[in-house]
């Protein structure tokens, strides 16, 4: 059957629901009306949809960082630890790469060898695994409001077993949580099983229980073009909404140019309420997080320190609802807990300074009517391609390479379109490969690259993007030839 | 020059590709025979791409932190399917979190790798390594 | 006789030089011939002026740390460490405060002590003690230019000390050098010491060598708005161009607001370029410095950095010739040689990655223009109290409260004027005291602070000064009420 | 409340006023009488200035760093004058560096101060500790 846009019926749900709860043994542990109450239980202060809504309301940029580990307690003890000494204003729980992989045998050995080494040999931590009782374990050792992030092409029964217990935001989508994240998943696969963690959510928010959904928006954290993760968080939002989803934030990775992330932050909140408002979805609320760069950071921690503060300042002189952090040991590996209340600390601490400052409307205008007009054209194609439909169109316009997302490892994304920064270090487009942008987006986007490349007196190639790539990571933005 | 040839992949269940884009361009543009396996790589997948490309060396990468984990038994494998004493690299982000290069260095030497790197080694480490445990030489012309 | 702008005459100079170079023992090994004849010897990249010229050419900001121990070997280390590991651009060497109060017995002890206990019991480099030959092995060993940064009111014998030892730029001023850091020496007087030290560089010049001139920018570091230093930064370039200095490199201390702050840099650069020629000084290089944030700092280390960070944004993209770094043990004591090379890195990390970037001129205009018009009505005013005469307009104007510093230590210094922040952080002035501001000025400043206090609710007054005095110290740059 | 007497000031060639100024304003709006010596201040000038106001406590501030040179003799001198047993206090930036504090508290002990501040000591923690060691009690009316 193919893949549409739209609301899994009771008895669809109900069917699928019964093999995913059966992946695992933990799933047995799943009952929807018992985890309603513990839901209700849950005081307001521990409930992401009321914090985000506030801070959207007064303007403000809430502060939540990346943590997992292995061991339940231990994982408790970090999420404190960031709760209590970093001054984190939403907490996450990462999950690790085999949960997200639905591997839970691999999983558990990790567990094991954790308990044994004394260390976490996992990258996250394996809800799924624990179950929801442990799961609920953290709930209430908490203070702040908690979300789960992955990467999780098939998340159903993860979604199934961390709703149950009591958290109250979940990341991911159907094509954020695919193309960057698996190798030889089918679209149409993902975007079916994250309808129904939607329609899970959507079941939840019927029983008076708002969970906030985020699509993933960075993608591969790498040279990403905005309008291409605008594009993708927009269908991702309506894929969500016609599920029953009514609470969204939508994302978007620093780029580094300060105009063209404000511009992104801005017209990623205007352009999917737009989208919403359009297809008849007119009850949810949008919010928006900015990532702190999210590509190769360098080694060193105090040059570090200056990449996270330069996307708190973009956050914050963006006013995005929230951002995730950095910390100093990004590009070493899972960072401790100290350093992690680092970049946390050093991030609220620019995001306080500049919380009453803007960047100038009118200095904004160009890069938002083109942000807006090339995620129009991506939009329009998809919509064209799936006669209507976006879930169909979206397969479709992966395929045909109209949606196009930079060094993804998908074998379903094209991986045509080449990306390079422009003279003042914003992300355009040299290849296009099967972009559907008009003459002159395409025009604009080769003079900015034109305007660089004269400048280094070298021709723009994939070596232009390669030496992006590294920028950041050696002390530059924009990637000039060495010598 | 007689073309060295090598098998490349991000092990386990990684999917970390951009590094691994790179690698195979900048090692085709050093002069070897490439095999790219891409992300999410089995140890099963590397040894029969070995032998099937009769590969002089297989790099390992892995960034996601399950390396060592991933790489487990790795060169017992390599010794069963009868590529016995075949190099072995590994490199990337190997371990989870932040800690002494020297310890991981030592327990991926147990492992049985012939060359561990730590994070954010440079493509041309990597491949002065290559030409040298290879004894082979740059190519005339390199794209530069 | 009564202070005149006027260059000294070789008589006036060389009969005052015979007690500067009495005032302490190692006066008498400066020769100013040799001098000439070592400075001449010294590569170009050792030479200052050369350095900010290149880098005022290519729009690009230099970095620069503050550094100074007790012992000559102990510094070289230092400053070896910083241009190493810290990748300074510009290294400086800071006196100790003995030294700064002429207070050269005292320096005495405190080599002693150092030498005794192993550790630094100053808070500088005692140049004076040390003498000539010991400030040249300094030079020798290190590859990047040097400046002397210090804070004396009476500072000629040190002068002479340096530029004989090779150093190529020297801070300060006597109005920059006396109200912030004297209590009770008139200003006159280091009106009169500092015509000393720059006809001493005008002599340099005279002889071909170019060495580099600072007034120090930020004066007390704490809520000075930006025209009241910008008429202090340009009232000692005229004093020391009237005296033959050539290479003036004008300075100012963040304030936070990124509007303000990059209108303060272009404003600073362009009205020094103004007067110096109204004034009939054709010929003299103009470039300027950013120092970061001067006022308290937080003592968490990561808040720090956030703080770095943030400067090195407004160093760049205010384009900057050069910014003056902290570091993350700013509010704890005198940093060490790791401490001050990860500011250093943090900032090259901030500056390196936003120098393609700048802020939009149109969004800049109006805080211009303020800073225009009060700078202006400044010095106009300065002019008139002197009769046309800026040294003597100067010391009046200080008299009568035209010129006043905040929370300055001086007695000579009116301390009738108080700044307190905007809604957006600007650094606005509640009470005028005796400026000789235009009612639309004042109304200006008024009507922001208004929206202020009707933003928090309660009225202007010292305690939102001291409020803002605290604020970045605890996380903000707006000092709102607690609660 | 019969009103206390605080002499204040920066030791030595030290001129941060801005704490000085600010705890000046703290100081009087709790209700202390506050003679204010400013900035670069010798041991002699307090010495005097209390002898002359009868005070009953000395307030000394250091930031610049050479607090620990500047102190040195200071209870000797006020034992000398006929200030026996006159509370002495001391804050600020107080020695040279990022020193652990515990170690310059017990050497500023030694130097004869009865209390010792770190760094950014906040007015009211320095207030309660007036109130404690002269015994006396916050105003009715505080300046809020
Ligand atoms: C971009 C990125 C992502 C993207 C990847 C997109 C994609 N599909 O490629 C996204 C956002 C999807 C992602 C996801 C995850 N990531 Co990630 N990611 C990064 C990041 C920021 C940059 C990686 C990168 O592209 N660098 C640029 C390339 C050019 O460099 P490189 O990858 O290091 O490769 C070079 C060298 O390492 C070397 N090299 C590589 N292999 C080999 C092999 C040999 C033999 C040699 C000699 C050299 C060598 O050469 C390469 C080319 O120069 C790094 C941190 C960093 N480095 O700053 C984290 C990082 C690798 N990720 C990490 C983690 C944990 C994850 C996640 C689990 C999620 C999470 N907790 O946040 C998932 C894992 C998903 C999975 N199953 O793999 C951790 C790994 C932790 C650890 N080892 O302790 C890191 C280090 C971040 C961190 N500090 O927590 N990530
Ligand atoms: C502003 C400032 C300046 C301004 C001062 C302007 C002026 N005239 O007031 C200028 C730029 C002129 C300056 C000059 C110098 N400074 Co300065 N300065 C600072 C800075 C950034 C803030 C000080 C401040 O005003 N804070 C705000 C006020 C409200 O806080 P406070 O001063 O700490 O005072 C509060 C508390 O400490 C406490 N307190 C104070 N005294 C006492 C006493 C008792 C008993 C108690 C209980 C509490 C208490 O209450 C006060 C009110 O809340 C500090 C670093 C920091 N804190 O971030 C460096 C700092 C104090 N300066 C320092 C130095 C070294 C200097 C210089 C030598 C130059 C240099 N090397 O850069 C010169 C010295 C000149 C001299 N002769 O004194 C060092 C001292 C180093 C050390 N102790 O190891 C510091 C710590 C910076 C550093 N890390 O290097 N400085």
């Amino acid at each position: 059957m193919e893949i549409r846009n739209k609301r899994l019926t009771d008895d669809e749900f109900y069917e699928i629901r019964k093999t995913v709860l059966n992946q695992w043994p933990t799933g047995k542990d799943v009952d929807l009306e018992e985890a309603f109450a513990f839901h209700k239980s849950l005081p307001d202060s521990k409930i992401f949809s009321k914090k985000l809504n506030e801070a959207k309301a007064n303007r403000i940029t809430l502060v939540q960082p990346r943590a997992g580990v292995a061991l339940v307690q231990k994982h408790i003890e970090l999420l404190t630890y960031l709760q209590d000494k970093g001054g984190a204003d939403l907490l996450p729980t990462t999950i690790d790469s085999y949960t997200r992989q639905n591997r839970y045998k691999e999983a558990e050995i990790g567990i094991e060898e954790s308990v044994k080494t004394g260390k976490s040999m996992l990258n996250g931590f394996p809800a799924v695994n624990h179950g929801v009782a442990a799961v609920r374990q953290v709930v209430n050792s908490i203070d702040v409001p908690l979300q789960i992030r992955h990467g999780t092409p098939d998340a159903r029964l993860l979604t199934e077993i961390v709703f149950a217990g009591g958290y109250t935001s979940y990341e991911g989508g159907g094509i954020s949580y695919n193309i960057p994240y698996a190798k030889s998943v089918p679209l149409e696969r993902t975007i079916a099983d994250w309808q129904y963690c939607d329609r899970l959510t959507g079941i939840y928010e019927e029983a008076g229980i708002s969970i906030n959904r985020e699509p993933y928006g960075p993608l591969t954290g790498t040279l990403v073009p905005p309008s291409i993760s605008h594009a993708v968080a927009i269908i991702e939002a309506l894929l969500a909404a016609e599920q029953g989803v009514k609470n969204i934030t939508v994302g978007y990775g620093q780029c580094g140019n300060l105009i063209q992330d404000v511009a992104a932050i801005h017209t990623l909140e205007s352009l999917t309420e737009e989208y919403l408002h359009k297809y008849g979805y007119n009850d949810v609320v949008v919010t928006t997080v900015l990532h702190q760069w999210m590509g190769g950071f360098p080694q060193d921690e105090a040059q570090a320190f200056g990449v996270i503060s330069w996307g708190s300042a973009a956050a914050a002189l963006s006013h995005a609802t929230k951002v995730i952090v950095k910390t100093p040991h990004e590009a070493m590996g899972v960072p401790t807990a100290e350093a992690n209340a680092q970049g946390l600390r050093c991030t609220k601490q620019v995001i306080s300074m500049l919380r009453d400052q803007s960047v100038d409307e009118n200095s904004l205008k160009e890069e938002k009517e083109i942000i807006i007009a090339e995620t129009k054209c991506l939009l329009n194609k998809c919509f064209e391609l799936g006669n209507g439909d976006i879930a169909l169109g979206t397969v479709r316009a992966f395929q045909a390479g109209v949606l196009d997302i930079p060094f993804a490892p998908s074998r379903y994304n094209a991986g045509q379109m080449l990306p390079v920064r422009d003279n003042n270090g914003a992300v355009r487009i040299l290849t296009m490969g099967n972009l559907p942008f008009t003459k002159e987006l395409i025009d604009f986007n080769h003079g900015k690259i034109d305007e660089r490349a004269k400048f280094e007196k070298r021709k723009a190639s994939f070596q232009m993007a390669i030496d992006d790539v590294y920028a950041i990571s050696k002390g530059r933005l924009v990637g000039r030839p060495r010598g | 020059m007689e073309k060295k040839t090598l098998v490349m992949g991000v092990i386990g269940a990684d999917v970390h590709a951009v590094g691994n884009k790179i690698l195979y361009h900048a090692f085709t543009a050093a002069g070897f025979n490439c095999v790219n396996l891409g992300v999410m790589v089995s140890q099963e997948e590397y040894i029969n791409a070995a032998i099937e490309s009769n590969a002089d060396v297989i790099v390992v990468s892995s960034l996601y932190g399950h390396g060592e984990l991933d790489c487990r038994g790795m060169r017992e494998k390599c010794d069963e399917a009868g590529l016995k004493g075949i190099l072995l690299y590994v490199g990337g982000n190997i371990v989870v979190g932040k800690q002494p290069f020297d310890e991981v260095e030592k327990r991926f030497k147990e492992m049985g790798f012939d060359r561990v790197f730590g994070p954010g080694t440079p493509p041309e480490t990597t491949i002065a390594a290559l030409y040298e445990d290879l004894g082979v030489q740059p190519p005339e012309e390199t794209e530069e």
